[in-house]
């Protein structure tokens, strides 16, 4: 089981902000789980991807816990 | 220091005890960022931060800030959740022994803070609410830091 | 707002009034001058001003920096008399729209101040006392805003 | 009569802040009436000399209530 958190736009278009999905081994595989639209969105310009708190790039592997966290374009201040 | 709070931020009181008892420090510069009304389209700001993530992100950026401004002593204090016009979003402040680089080092943090740090922000107001992204002069500041460190020596 | 005292300075509580309810502004930068010990060769400043003709002078160089940073208001506050080691001796605040102007206009006060001002500074410690000239680098500061007026626009 | 200020190093040396000097008409002749020590170090490099708070380059003549500032380099922040 991988919990997903949504930030920013991608909350409001998914229209939740975190869930959990079970059987899912790694990104590829939990990208095929998602809606389309959000699917579409997350692989979106400027959209980065955190596994348990530090960003990887390309597919990575999911353990039973792992927190997945989409980062839309940030803008803080 | 870095803190995320959901209070209004007293941002005298912080700069108070900032500057308290430093006999070592010759400068200390604050920045104080607060929600614009922009001619009345915007009554407020919903600010979101991605609680663990964003504290270690700032910490990270403050670590390379003192190195590269020889700073003795950084304060990133950020609001999140709602944010009325008027209020103090952040509050940011350098204590160097130098003025050029308490200088530098608030202006470093806040074009870092301004479009690489995360949080998201969402613009309420009479149009109705969407979201935030940097603007091309925010990048365009940020670039400005990739050129080589600083040599000022003041 | 200008203002010489000998009063100690209560910075936090300049820049909270400095702040107040103003939902035009994005961005306030402070600069808070301290007295240096200097590992132990200054126990103390004492600051001297030429009254009516100080105020005057900054009040011609806040009039300069409005302009040139498009500032919305500007704050300067100067200690004369005794001051104390770890003591505020300067508060300058600027208001501006978007940070770069809040940034360069309290920089270009600084550096102004520091080197032109109509002030004389003398250091107090153990190994008697002198009069303080700026440095090389303070005039090199002053050089940077010699050049065209900031074009930024944020 | 001018009222002459002195500031900074310039009252250290001569000893004293504030000083009237009847019958002088312009600046050269207040100059002429400094000790020479004074004399030497307002006209040092960097001292600026204002009268009646603005700042005068070369000679100028002084009224009956002139104020005279001998201002060395200044120092602030």
């Amino acid at each position: 089981m991988a919990k997903v958190l949504l930030f920013g736009p991608l909350r409001d278009l998914a229209g939740w902000r975190e869930r959990n999905f079970d059987g899912v081994a790694d990104l590829a595989g939990l990208m095929a789980r998602l809606d389309p639209e959000l699917a579409l969105a997350v692989n979106g310009p400027g959209v980065q991807v955190a596994v348990d708190k530090a960003i990887v790039r390309g597919d990575a592997s999911l353990g039973p816990r792992s927190e997945v966290a989409f980062l839309p374009p940030m803008s803080g201040g | 220091m870095i803190r995320l709070q959901t209070e209004s931020l007293d941002v005298g009181g912080l700069l108070n005890l900032f500057c308290q008892g430093r006999a070592d420090i010759g400068g200390v510069v604050s920045f104080t960022g607060l929600a614009r009304h922009e001619d009345g389209r915007v009554t407020g700001l919903e600010l979101e931060a991605y609680p663990g993530f964003t504290e270690t992100w700032i910490a990270d950026l403050i670590l390379r800030a003192n190195h590269r401004f020889s700073l003795l002593d950084t304060l990133v204090i950020h609001r999140t959740g709602l944010i009325a016009q008027g209020e103090a979003i952040v509050f940011v402040a350098c204590a160097a022994r130098h003025r050029r680089q308490a200088f530098e080092g608030a202006d470093f943090l806040m074009d870092h803070l301004k479009s690489q740090a995360p949080f998201w922000k969402k613009q309420h107001g009479p149009g109705g609410e969407h979201w935030i992204e940097p603007r091309s002069i925010d990048y365009q500041d940020l670039d400005r830091w990739k050129t080589s460190p600083s040599d000022a020596t003041d």
